[in-house]
Order: C-alpha cells, then structure tokens, then sequence
C-alpha cells in the first residue's frame, strides 16, 4: 500500500478506527467527530456502516443514538448484564470502623467493639456487614453470657484483596508506610462519633 | 579502554589522581553541585561507577571507592553539608579500601575485602537493572495512554443492585482513626485521686479560722487523704499551693525554719 | 449429542455471550464469572479463547488480564483517542523504582526495597501505590518480626497490558544474571532463610 501524507488509511483501517473510537468513547459520536479525529481524507459514515454491518447479529451492535453512534451489547443478551448495574455506595463510617475491628481484633464479641470505638454499635451497622457477607459469626465466647463473637469472611479478603486477615499491617506498620497521619484526622474527636450514631447508621452516598 | 579498572593500580594521591579527563572532572564537580538530586549513597555511587566506562560487572571497586572518598573530601572543602548516610557510606568505603589494599591479615575473622566489593558491586548492578526494569515497564503500553477501556456504562438492565463498597485505605484508615484517637484528644486530667487545689483552697478557707498558732500545714490535709501516697502527694501539694494563695491574699502567715524543715502556717492576726 | 433441558447454548452463542459480558465491563472478568453468569454448562474458557481470535486485528481486542479477560483497544490507535486520555498524576522516580522492585521481586518487604534502593521508601510512595491500587500486601514473611510483604494486583498488570507477571519485560534475564536473589552482605548473618520461600512464591496466582 502506499502511504502518502494525504491519503487516506485503507477501508479496513479506517473500520478498525472507527471500532475503537466508538468503543472507548464516554459519549456517542458523530460523524462529523470521527472524522476530525481520524486521519485526512477518512470517510467515518462509510466506515461506521460496514462496522455496523460486521457486527450483525454478535453480542455487541452497532447503534444509531441521534446523529450519533455507539456500540451497546445486544438486547437479548441484557440478562447477562445484571453485574454491570449494580450501584456501588461507599460504607458509612460506623460501618467500616466495625469492620476494620474485626478484622483487626477477631474473634471478636460486640461488647469488645464497642470498648474498642468508644461507641455502642447500632443493629443496622452489623446486619448491613452480615448481609454484605464480609463478617459471619465465629465461635461463642466461652465467658459468662457466652456472647456470640465475628469474624471476617473469605468474601472480605477477596473485596479487600488480602489473603489473610493477619496480612493487615499493623499500627506500626501503617505510621511506616505513611498511610498514618500524625496529624488529627478531620472529625477525629469523641463528639463526632457520638453524633452519628446518633443520627443513625445512615449509609453516606458517594 | 578503561583506565581504572585495575585494582592493584592506586593512585598515590586519589583525590587528584582519580579523575584522568577534563571530561570527568567536570562531571565531578557537577555531581558537587547537584548532591540534592541524588537519592542517596548508592544512587551517588551507581553515578559515578558510570565515569569508569565498564560494564558494571567489571567495574573496579577500589577505584570507585576512591572516587567516593574524593567526592566527599571535595565537598568538605566546598562546605557543603552531606547527610550523615553519605558519611557513613564514606567511612565503610575507607574500611573497605584499608582491607582491599592491605593483605589479609590471618587472624582477622569475617568477610574478605573482595567478598564485600563483590557484594557492592552486585548491589549496584542490582540497582542499575531494577532502574532499566522500570524503565522498560514505563515505556510499555499503558491503559488510558495508549489503550483504552469501554467508555460508555451499560444501562440495559432494569435490575438495580445496590452493594456498599469500601477501599483497604478506607480501612486502615478507619481503624488508625480508632487506634489513635486517644493521641489526638485534647489533654485532659483523668486520673480520679486527685485534690485540686480549688478543693484545698476551700477547705484551708474552712480551717483557717481557728488557726491563730503556727500549726503545720501537714495537719490541714484530710485524714483519708493521707494513707494513700499518692493521695498524699497530691493533696500536699494542693494544700501547700493554697497556702500560697492565700498567703498572697494575706490572710495567712507561711514560715520554714530550714530547708525541708516542716511548713507552718497562722491566720494573719489583721486579715 | 446429549439431549437435555439444560443443554449448554451452542458454541456461537455462548461466544456472543462472553463478547456482550466482556464489552459490557470496564474491568477485568474472570472465567469464573463468565460462567456464573452465563446459562448452566456454558464453557466460558473455550468462548473467551474463540473471541480472542475472532477480534485478532481489529481496533478492540480481547486481552487476558491474570486469570480474567478484557477487552482493550488496539495501542497503535492510540492517537485516536487523545480525548479519552486522563491525564494520570505523574509518579515520582521513587514510586516507579519502588514498583519496579516489587513487580520483579514479589513477594517484596518494606525493607527489601529500601535495601535495594539504598534510601528508605519515603512517605507517601507506597501508599501512592496502594491507591492506584497496583500493589497490594502479600503474606507476611515467616522471617522474625513477621513482616508485611507486597505484590502486584491484577490491576497493575491490565494498566500495563501484561497477562502474569511473568511476562515482565527482561524477567527471565534478570533472573538468570541473579539479580533478582536477596543475597546478604557477607558477614551479615543468615538472614537469607525465606529466599526460598521467595523463589517458590514468586509470580505465583493472580
């Protein structure tokens, strides 16, 4: 083939453009747009067709959104695409302070976690880890009351990416790494702890 | 060809023989100037093993110690301050140089001069080639620069699921938050067996009414204050502040006879 | 072939399936997902591996990812996608070395890597790191003081295209010159006891 400052890439290549600006595009394109982007002389109306038309009938199409275009699964295979929609919320700080304690500290009963927080520790914030399944109930405390204790699951360590929980780093170890502020962090007092549990286990949005 | 890979051939004087060319003594001088740019004594030595022009594998310890130690008299000279790494680094290259040049001395335990230069220079092929690892890594295709992800979110599903999600930082952080908050509370006195020296003062106020004779300040401590010493302690000294609070007042009058004698105290006859 | 009710989709199908599962996500799936997700009996491994070829050349290929798949464009379009592009924050020399070492030594400790940098590891490097979430902690050495090791995650390797760790650039080289050993400064004890841990963990998993 030759190459030339003004020619334009080859069909194919022109096609294989296309793909991938469609692909990894936040938005649908325009024509107009594609063309800006791809090399002088490309045709992206052209190239989007035969795009269009190779990807008939496979699990990704090739769509007409307005003036625009996009790649989208296909319908019929929305079933699969459950995962994909799932809404993902941060944990409220009550929440993941109890996680971190049992992490750090299991077996551990909730009386210990509440020693540990200074705070009592509300039924939502423990239900939610239960249902999250990263914390399951271990084995009774064999003290007075016999109280149940929790432990974290293999579905923590895999979120978290550790392979054991005694893989966690230390206190020592976090200042050493620097992930420890020496500093007080924002909303560190006793007060403000105090004040959202007493606004109730609330689950901050993002 | 090499000039200094050699080791048996020591320069008389290494501070002025060490570097041959214009060439390298330039970049000696400018190696002074920019000691800020080095990530330490191994970083400075990897720079300057470069000045031998060998494969690092062939470089000559001896000499590349004796360019170290130049570096560091130059810098001396210059007044330029190195950290206490680069002298420590100084004072184990001499170390190492006295046992390359001196034969072995029989009696001498551990490791050889040449055991040490081996593992040196092992150290800084090592850092040499993790730097070109990164290098390479660096210049490998990367997401978001030369390849890119789906960039438009899927909406096809009507199913909604909400999961709670959390980062490792998130929580070691949070735990950190909780293991710490303790460093991070305002100072506060919370030991319970405590006299203040407002509840002295107010007993002593209580007390000093009757006390037209010297008594001993010892004798207006509570009494179940005084079994515990640390009680005792503590309420001494409260007592002994509200004294002086008072005294200041001039309600009271203070006197000591000796240095540790016992303290007395009497209401002040026109107070 | 066996008659069922819960006979497998054919082959085709099934490869439409894992393309609309791949496209569909940003991040890498695994094959066990893959065939979680898909209809019973349905053998996300040969699927994945007919896509790979099918997109071979084109603008978006199918990459593996560890033991996940992706789907990726083509890095000779990459001129294309300058829009796309966000702008990363740029990591220090001593977050890049630092990653370096623990990508070619993994299983690595804190002191590992000062020991082969020869400065300590500054405030702030490794938490960077732990961030972009291209490292993660490993086991702890069975050495005294229990340390904390580090290790690279999947995510470092689809940032970098690579399928293992293995296929690091130069690796194999460097492990034949005995560059990757922990050898101790003579004299300096018998601290070498987990090499062979090392060397039996390495670029294991994941």
């Amino acid at each position: 083939m030759e190459e030339s400052l003004f020619e334009a890439p080859a069909p194919e290549e022109q096609e294989r453009m296309v793909e991938a600006i469609l692909f990894a595009s936040a938005e649908p394109v325009t024509v107009a747009e594609m063309n800006a982007r791809m090399p002088h002389g490309a045709d992206g109306a052209a190239a989007v067709e035969r795009l269009r038309e190779r990807y008939r009938g496979r699990g990704v199409r090739v769509v007409r959104v307005g003036d625009a275009w996009a790649m989208r699964t296909a319908p019929d295979l929305g079933f699969l695409m459950q995962k994909e929609t799932v809404e993902t919320r941060k944990l409220s700080r009550a929440a993941i302070e109890t996680l971190a304690i049992i992490a750090y500290h299991q077996p551990v009963t909730r009386a210990e976690i509440e020693e540990i927080r200074g705070v009592s520790v509300s039924r939502g914030t423990v239900d939610q880890l239960l249902e999250l399944e990263w914390i399951r109930f271990g084995r009774r405390r064999m003290t007075p009351g016999r109280p149940v204790t929790f432990v974290v699951t293999q579905g923590f360590l895999d979120h978290f990416g550790l392979e054991h929980a005694r893989d966690l780093p230390g206190l020592k170890e976090l200042r050493a790494a620097g992930l420890l502020d020496n500093r007080p962090l924002p909303g560190a007092g006793e007060e403000d702890a105090h004040n959202e549990e007493n606004q109730g286990e609330m689950f901050e949005g993002e | 060809m090499p000039t200094q890979n050699n080791d048996t051939a020591a320069p008389a004087d290494p501070f002025e023989e060490n570097i041959v060319s214009v060439e390298a003594r330039r970049d000696a001088e400018a190696l002074i100037v920019d000691v800020d740019g080095f990530e330490g004594p191994l970083d400075l030595l990897l720079m300057l093993s470069r000045t031998q022009k060998v494969d690092l594998r062939r470089i000559s310890i001896l000499a590349l110690a004796e360019q170290y130690l130049g570096f560091v008299e130059r810098a001396k000279v210059l007044r330029i301050e190195l950290a206490a790494d680069y002298l420590v680094m100084a004072a184990w290259l001499a170390f190492l140089k006295s046992r390359l040049l001196l034969p072995p001395d029989p009696a001498d335990e551990g490791p050889s001069g040449e055991e040490l230069a081996a593992h040196l220079a092992f150290q800084l092929e090592r850092l040499h080639a993790m730097r070109e690892a990164a290098a390479k890594l660096m210049a490998r295709d990367q997401k978001g620069r030369e390849f890119f992800v789906r960039g438009l979110p899927e909406n096809v599903s009507r199913v909604r699921r909400v999961t709670y999600t959390a980062t490792l930082l998130d929580l070691m952080q949070a735990y950190a938050r909780i293991r710490t908050r303790d460093d991070f509370r305002p100072y506060v006195m919370d030991r319970d067996r405590i006299m203040t020296m407002e509840q002295a003062l107010e007993r002593l106020r209580s007390l000093i009414g009757f006390a037209g004779e010297w008594t001993e300040l010892s004798s207006y401590l509570p009494e179940d204050w005084s079994t515990d010493p640390a009680m005792r302690r503590s309420a001494t000294a409260a007592t002994f502040a509200a004294t002086l609070e008072l005294a200041k007042a001039g309600s009271i009058e203070l006197r000591q006879h000796d240095t540790f004698a016992p303290i007395t105290i009497r209401k002040k006859s026109d107070g």
